[in-house]
């Protein structure tokens, strides 16, 4: 029974890496837009997007990776729009997000519909158009060893390749941010810009690079949503993910790591309440799905109003630069 | 440093913003050219499910209703400079306001007690879901938006908890409460006019377009005649000389962000009382996000903001005809119109100020000296 | 000139009394939330029309709603739009028919999935879920190898339970101390329309040891199918026949004939012979069934084949009454 | 890159710069020479256009006009990077310093050697020590900036400039947040910098600074270069006198003061800063009805604190206000409202920031902080006609034009400005009145009438506090004197015994006066 349960326990850890996969490629998306002093609640707009794309290329060429690409360039060109308008032309951040966050709902509808005719979906993609999970080595030689030999299996193997590059971007976005000169720079302009510009370097140039990034990692993000964890888009597939990652972002205080807690303890309250769904806990009752599913929003408000933690956002945040 | 001659302010209050509107359609237009349909014919057909077809001028201002009330929750906290986008979620629970009067109430009194309380009940609901993250703002020092952002989930959960369970009408198949009795609804305006013996095509157009209108005109007496309205202006344009001429600063944010998500509520009058005769899930579908296009567009004034709302409306409507009559365009594109609008309205709003400054000054430059210059 | 007058006069008239003139058959169908093309119960309907189009050569006039208030907005536009039968697509659009069909008595309406409206000119499809359910159940049981079968949901609604309660008991009728596990997507029409969160749920239910899974959840069940394909597991499709979006995976699917009810519909109208009231489709009246085809032949044996078709015959004949969960809202397991 | 000291080119020369903003002309012929390996000062009041000029010597503002040489080579710096090519390094009167990254990463930024950070982190740990040894400039590499105290953290920004070899360090008010011990460190280390051959520009409005550190030193005022001196030819009272002008003569005779009892009574007043900088220390005077008590001081000194103090607008830690028998302690505080309700008016140093909104029209700001009061509406509503009417009787009585109470307030220029505040604040007939800088940015023409409502004022029995920065207009209508420097006191005089001289020398922080 006991062991039951702790399998049980490791298989809702292995769903919570595949539902955490996304939110962690948005957060971190999130965390160079927001570093380098940008609001970016538009991560959910490029999220649809690249969903959107992905699964479009992909259905129509028949090649994952172009579909992958694809959705890439397509959240990159949203990151530009977002940048022109809070970069070059010092909009309201806030607005522009909105702005794109509709333009994604509207644009992934008419044009799916008009490509495919199918209420805005795309058709489903066979298994060449999609990421495959992908099997380790070793796998079967370890099932025998008691404890490893199920981890091994269902937590660190068999996952989909981008679960894999989620976890990847991880360390790579805490080297870029604290390793590299962009790095610097970018934690830097995210603070106190003057300080950059008297040092000589380009906020605008750097703050354009932050939103591309950003876009970039929301492209994969959206690959992940419709040719990886999914097989084809639906309409609003997002589903408030680019909202919970915005509120990891937060939640994590801007540094990846602890962002990337944020990201899995998020995952994990999801792929709960859904296994969880109309079981009764003992002393709880009806597990509270509902409560359990806006838990990220309440933690987040709660964090922000100072009474759990201290959230300590980049200085310079929201505010266009002017010399 | 870029420094443009200022703007006169007619060319700012008009000109500008027609500008902006036909930059964003204009994109859509080429958007639809793209989908392969001519963007003149759509517009036309929009034109006419908006305002020609029998009917359509009422399911047009019923929309238009809709879009007031949001758009005034947005431009409320607009001018104390507070970014309320938590209008859906004020709007939700403002619904759960209404509906809990009209269950409860409607059996067993008549329409003229009940349709007040129940419109008192969703403005204070929505009151209070606007005021909580107000008083986060102003003393807890939590960004406006962001904690908007979340009240508008941690709203919808909280609904869909009720609706799927305590709420929910026992033995229906979908996430609902059962319908009002006939007092707890509001009249419907064709009824009311065909009573009068005029000929008025069936339409949701209720008595809540009647209470937009007073509320326009409430928001203009609010901001610009009342004391209130002046201190909220006041911190709004600046806090530092709000506070040198002795207003309570954060006191004047918690009062707008709560007139504000009352605004919101109000919406609730239209779609839960008006039209749904039920709390029913989602009603507020992207209303209280418009309303931030609403107020954009409408420079936060009661009478660019109805315009905005009409237009708005017109196109909810019309774009429900493209529908009937195109394969390739549905009415998503008035998601995508809408988010043309609040690009070119919000973000990029100034982009085109400067050039039309200096065009201006071009033309205008020999016709007389400005006042007053410094 | 007399001539030029006639059709002037003729033509006035026919401006004025509109419809009443020439009655011209004009069918007009409003689809649900999910789309025509939700590979699951609106497309059923769609692929209805679609043959009735085809065979007639008729245009029918057709609607996809995307707000709650549209559903009715949609049958007024069609009523003004001169349709003279107009077909409602699921239980939710039965508000909006019930009030636009007692607007326009003068012309026929249909609704699929609803039953207890009452109005002259309305026609209303049930069907009996319930016994195309307890044949993929039996088939579910036979297949399944590890002793436990999984279903899942879409909205958590009495008409999804009837589909799941259906199903254990053609389980039960196999192997009655087979495990079933249950889940339900949601709570609200999201639920219809969530393959990922879908493929999360037969990703839990084949981690606790579920080697069939049939799914009952619109849109949400792409995900459950593509779940069991991934993992090498069988999936069941549900109301169109779905064994060609995973072949080899898909054991079989719950045909539930809304293409039939809808082809139906249309044909009556077009021919004079509408009549209304409550059409009640079970396996006897072929309004359900289960799917055999090229897709599934290898994954159902002849053995299978025999003793589902012989359930089959003995329902039809009443000899098995499948329990309704909606009679009582209760399953009796 | 450097000459050799005979050529004697210039470090720096500036050629009749102009700099504006809109419509507001910073830099005026701005036209200025720096010898090479000299501390050369600029002073200026507060607005004096100082910073300006020092942005534009850093390619952080562009010129409208004007020459720049460096070393002799007629420059255009597009940019700071430019400006860092020449061998120029600034330190901002705000700290360009990320407080949540360590010494290392702020010394860093702009020139980390390479993609990786790796490589330059070792080089700058080697600058660093080489800086230490050189100048005695010691800091801890791996600290966080929030962590450190002020005075290293601007030696870090000392660092951030010179650390690639500058030969030219400006510093803009370098000594403003420091505590004595951290200024007279910093001029160790400027003086150390010197005689490494790095020519320095010294920006401060702190005339004993100047005095102690410079060579030779610049006068700004009103964007204008109004005086060059060797620091050893001239004096602090002189200084004093160029910065804060003498073109306002008075002419209005202001009469004997016929002083009553006393209004306002301040205690041994003091405040900190957010910052947990003292910026008042021990303050007490008393103003009686009938009597103008000018305060005088450079800008910075504690005055603007003062005045907030007393609105009501900024709490406190010790000490009390006595107002008209009211009395304010920091236990019992009062907001601008009740202290506005008693019969105190209050015109605003900064008009901009405090006294108008510049968004509203005239009517708007002809009742900010008396919108509550029953002559403007009745219950919730404001009398749009009523504030009208006050309007344009304000406008007609102070003259202030055009006399349009619909045109908003940035459109009337800063003197008529200034008249709608004087204006709203004095129609309420008030018992005290607190002033700051009655007539910055205003015309001449407008500065007469205002002192001359000034003093019906007081005659009329009104208590007035009056500070500005100019000390004509503070000798010219005070009745008595006091005198701030660094958040203190520095004595109080009646105004026959207050020369320029005299008042200019303990402004400077110089000489403390007997208090009478």
């Amino acid at each position: 029974m006991m062991s039951e349960f702790a399998f049980q326990f490791l298989l809702t850890l292995d769903a919570t890496l595949r539902v955490a996969t996304p939110l962690i490629l948005c957060a971190m998306a999130g965390i160079f837009s927001e570093r380098s002093g940008i609001i970016d609640i538009s991560l959910e707009g490029k999220l649809l997007m690249g969903a959107f794309v992905a699964a479009t290329v992909a259905s129509l060429s028949g090649s994952v990776w172009l579909g992958a690409i694809c959705a890439i360039a397509s959240c990159v060109v949203l990151a530009l729009i977002h940048g022109f308008a809070c970069i070059t032309h010092r909009g309201n951040q806030v607005v522009s997000g909105l702005a794109i966050n509709m333009l994604a709902s509207g644009l992934t509808v008419t044009v799916g519909i008009a490509l495919f005719r199918q209420g805005g979906q795309t058709p489903p993609l066979g298994n060449t158009e999609r990421f495959r999970p992908v099997e380790w080595w070793f796998v079967d030689a370890l099932d025998a060893i008691p404890v490893i030999g199920p981890i091994y299996r269902e937590l660190i193997s068999n996952h989909n390749i981008l679960v894999y590059v989620a976890l990847v971007m991880v360390p790579v976005t805490a080297l870029l941010l604290y390793k590299t000169r962009f790095g610097l720079r970018l934690r830097a302009v995210g603070e106190v810009p003057e300080a950059v510009d008297s040092a000589g370097v380009s906020v605008t140039w750097l703050r354009y690079r932050a939103v591309i990034l950003t876009g970039l990692f929301c492209g994969l993000a959206g690959a992940y949503l419709s040719t990886a964890q999914g097989a084809g888009f639906v309409r609003e597939m997002s589903a408030g993910k680019g909202y919970i990652a915005l509120a990891a972002v937060i939640f994590g205080n801007w540094r990846p790591v602890p962002v990337l807690l944020a990201c899995l303890l998020f995952g994990f309250l999801e792929a709960a309440s859904t296994r969880l769904q109309g079981i009764d806990i003992p002393l709880i009752g009806e597990a509270p799905t509902q409560l359990m599913l806006a838990l990220p929003y309440i933690m987040t408000v709660l964090l922000l109003a100072g009474f759990v933690g201290k959230s300590t956002p980049p200085t310079a945040i929201g505010e266009p630069y002017q010399k | 440093m870029t420094s443009a001659p200022p703007l006169p302010r007619w060319a700012d209050v008009f000109v500008l913003p027609l500008i902006n509107l036909f930059v964003a359609l204009s994109v859509c237009g080429l958007i639809v050219l793209a989908l392969g349909e001519n963007p003149f014919v759509a517009i036309q057909v929009m034109i006419k499910g908006a305002f020609v077809y029998p009917g359509s001028l009422g399911y047009t201002l019923y929309y238009t209703t809709n879009f007031i009330f949001t758009g005034l929750a947005v431009a409320v906290a607009a001018h104390a400079m507070m970014f309320n986008i938590g209008g859906e979620g004020q709007a939700y629970i403002g619904g759960l306001g209404a509906g809990l009067v009209a269950l409860w109430l409607a059996p067993m009194a008549p329409l003229v007690l009940v349709i007040p309380v129940a419109i008192l009940a969703a403005a204070l609901f929505g009151a209070v879901w606007g005021l909580v993250p107000g008083y986060l703002q102003a003393y807890r020092g939590s960004h406006i938006v962001i904690t908007t952002i979340m009240f508008n989930f941690i709203a919808s959960a909280i609904m869909v908890w009720l609706l799927a369970g305590t709420l929910m009408q026992p033995g229906q198949q979908s996430p609902h409460t059962a319908q009002f009795a006939v007092s707890g609804q509001m009249p419907k305006l064709h009824d009311m006019l065909n009573a009068l013996s005029f000929n008025v095509a069936a339409s949701p157009l209720n008595l809540s377009f009647l209470l937009a209108l007073a509320a326009l005109f409430g928001f203009w007496v609010l901001i610009w005649k009342t004391r209130i309205g002046y201190e909220i202006r006041a911190v709004g344009q600046n806090p530092k000389a709000a506070h040198y001429a002795g207003i309570n600063v954060p006191l004047v944010i918690v009062f707008a962000l709560a007139v504000s998500g009352a605004c919101a509520g109000l919406m609730a009058t239209n779609e839960i009382l008006g039209v749904q005769h039920r709390v029913v899930l989602n009603f507020t579908s992207g209303y209280g996000f418009a309303g931030i296009a609403i107020a954009l567009m409408g420079r936060n004034h009661p009478v660019g903001i109805f315009f905005a709302s009409l237009l708005f409306g017109a196109l909810y409507q019309g774009g429900a005809e493209l529908d009937f009559e195109f394969q390739s365009i549905t009415r998503e594109i008035v998601l995508l119109i809408q988010g043309m609008i609040v690009l070119f309205s919000g973000a990029l709003a100034y982009m085109f100020s400067a050039p039309l400054a200096r065009l201006l000054a071009r033309v205008l430059v020999r016709s007389k000296p400005v006042e007053g210059e410094a | 000139m007399q001539n030029i007058l006639r059709i002037i006069v003729v033509g006035i008239f026919a401006m004025l009394s509109g419809t009443a003139w020439a009655e011209e058959f004009k069918p007009a169908v409003v689809y649900d939330m999910g789309g025509k093309f939700d590979k699951s119960f609106n497309e059923g309907v769609y692929n209805g029309i679609k043959r009735f189009e085809e065979e007639t050569g008729v245009k029918v006039m057709d609607f996809e709603v995307t707000n709650e208030t549209q559903r009715e907005q949609a049958m007024q536009r069609m009523a003004k739009r001169g349709a003279t039968v107009i077909l409602g697509v699921g239980f939710a659009q039965a508000d909006a028919i019930n009030k636009v069909a007692a607007e326009h008595p003068d012309k026929k309406f249909a609704i699929i999935d609803v039953s207890w409206l009452d109005q002259p000119n309305l026609r209303q499809y049930a069907f009996k879920e319930h016994e195309g359910s307890y044949l993929v159940g039996m088939a579910a049981a036979l297949a399944s190898k590890t002793g436990k079968v999984g279903f899942v949901g879409g909205m958590d609604i009495p008409l999804i339970r009837a589909f799941a309660c259906g199903y254990v008991q053609g389980v039960k009728k196999v192997k009655a101390d087979m495990d079933v596990l249950q889940n339900m997507t949601g709570t609200t029409p999201a639920a219809w329309n969530n393959p990922g969160k879908g493929a999360e749920l037969a990703q839990s239910q084949i981690d606790r040891g579920a080697d069939v899974i049939y799914q009952a959840a619109g849109g949400t069940g792409i995900g459950v199918i593509r779940a069991a394909a991934d993992a090498g597991k069988f999936s069941i499709g549900v109301d169109s026949n779905q064994n060609h979006l995973a072949p080899g995976s898909v054991l079989t699917s719950m045909l539930k004939r809304v293409d039939v009810a809808a082809y139906e519909t249309m044909k009556d109208a077009m021919s004079g012979k509408f009549d209304t009231g409550v059409r009640s489709l079970g396996l006897a009246e072929d309004g359900v069934g289960w799917a055999l085809d090229e897709h599934n032949a290898k994954l159902i044996t002849d053995d299978m084949k025999a003793k589902i078709e012989a359930a089959s015959a003995d329902i039809v004949a009443g000899k098995i009454t499948v329990h309704d969960y909606r009679s009582d809202s209760s399953c009796p397991n | 890159m450097q000459d050799d000291k005979t050529s004697a080119a210039p470090a720096i020369e500036l050629i009749d710069i102009c700099k504006s903003f809109g419509p507001v002309r910073a830099n005026r012929d701005v036209s200025l020479r720096v010898e090479p390996g000299t501390i050369h000062g600029i002073v200026g009041e507060n607005g004096a256009g100082k910073s300006t000029l020092m942005n534009v010597l850093y390619g952080h503002y562009q010129a409208d006009s004007g020459e720049m040489r460096v070393a002799g080579q007629a420059v255009i710096l597009r940019s700071s990077a430019d400006a860092i090519g020449l061998g120029i390094g600034m330190v901002h009167q705000h700290f360009m310093l990320v407080s949540n990254m360590t010494v290392l990463e702020n010394v860093m930024l702009g020139s980390e050697g390479g993609p990786l950070l790796r490589s330059g982190k070792r080089e700058t740990l080697n600058t660093l020590k080489r800086l230490a040894d050189d100048y005695g400039m010691e800091v801890d590499a791996d600290a966080v900036i929030a962590d450190l105290p002020v005075g290293i953290r601007q030696r870090i920004e000392i660092i951030k400039a010179i650390k690639g070899g500058a030969r030219i360090l400006i510093l803009d008010e370098p000594t403003g947040v420091l505590t004595p011990g951290e200024a007279d460190k910093l001029f160790e280390v400027l003086r150390a910098l010197q005689r490494n051959g790095v020519t320095v520009l010294l920006i401060t409005h702190k005339l004993d600074e100047i005095m102690a550190i410079t060579d030779a030193v610049s006068v700004m005022r009103h964007g204008e270069i109004v005086g060059h001196r060797r620091t050893q030819d001239t004096s602090p009272a002189e200084l004093a006198r160029l910065m804060v002008g003498r073109d306002v003569l008075l002419s209005v005779d202001r009469g004997s003061a016929n002083p009553g009892e006393v209004l306002l009574q301040v205690s041994e007043l003091a405040c900190t800063s957010s910052r947990g900088r003292q910026v008042l220390s021990d303050i007490s005077f008393d103003v009686r009805s009938g009597e103008i008590f000018g305060i005088a001081g450079v800008s910075g000194n504690g005055q603007t604190e003062l005045l907030e103090v007393i609105a009501g607008m900024r709490k406190f830690e010790a000490g009390s206000v006595a107002l008209l028998g009211e009395t304010i302690t920091p236990g019992a505080p009062k907001t601008p409202a009740q202290i506005r309700d008693l019969r105190v008016a209050h015109i605003p140093e900064d008009r901009h920031q405090f006294g108008l909104i510049l968004s509203f029209d005239a009517k708007g700001n002809a009742i900010l902080g008396y919108h509550q009061s029953a002559d403007y509406g009745s219950g919730y509503f404001l009398d749009e006609d009523a504030v009208a009417t006050h309007c344009n009787k304000l406008m007609s009585d102070h003259d202030v034009r055009p006399g349009n109470p619909a045109l908003a307030a940035r459109n009337f220029s800063g003197g008529n400005q200034q008249k709608l505040v004087i204006a709203r604040e004095t129609d309420t007939d008030p018992k005290i009145l607190i002033v700051g800088q009655p007539t910055r940015g205003v015309d001449v023409g407008a500065i007469e009438f205002i002192h001359r409502q000034l003093l019906a004022l007081r005659d009329a029995g009104c208590a007035i506090l009056l500070v500005s920065a100019e000390l004509d207009e503070i000798i010219g209508l005070s009745d008595r004197i006091m005198v701030m420097n660094g958040g203190r006191q520095m004595g109080i005089l009646d105004s026959a015994d207050a020369g320029r001289d005299r008042l200019g020398t303990m402004m400077a922080g110089i000489a403390e006066a007997a208090t009478p």
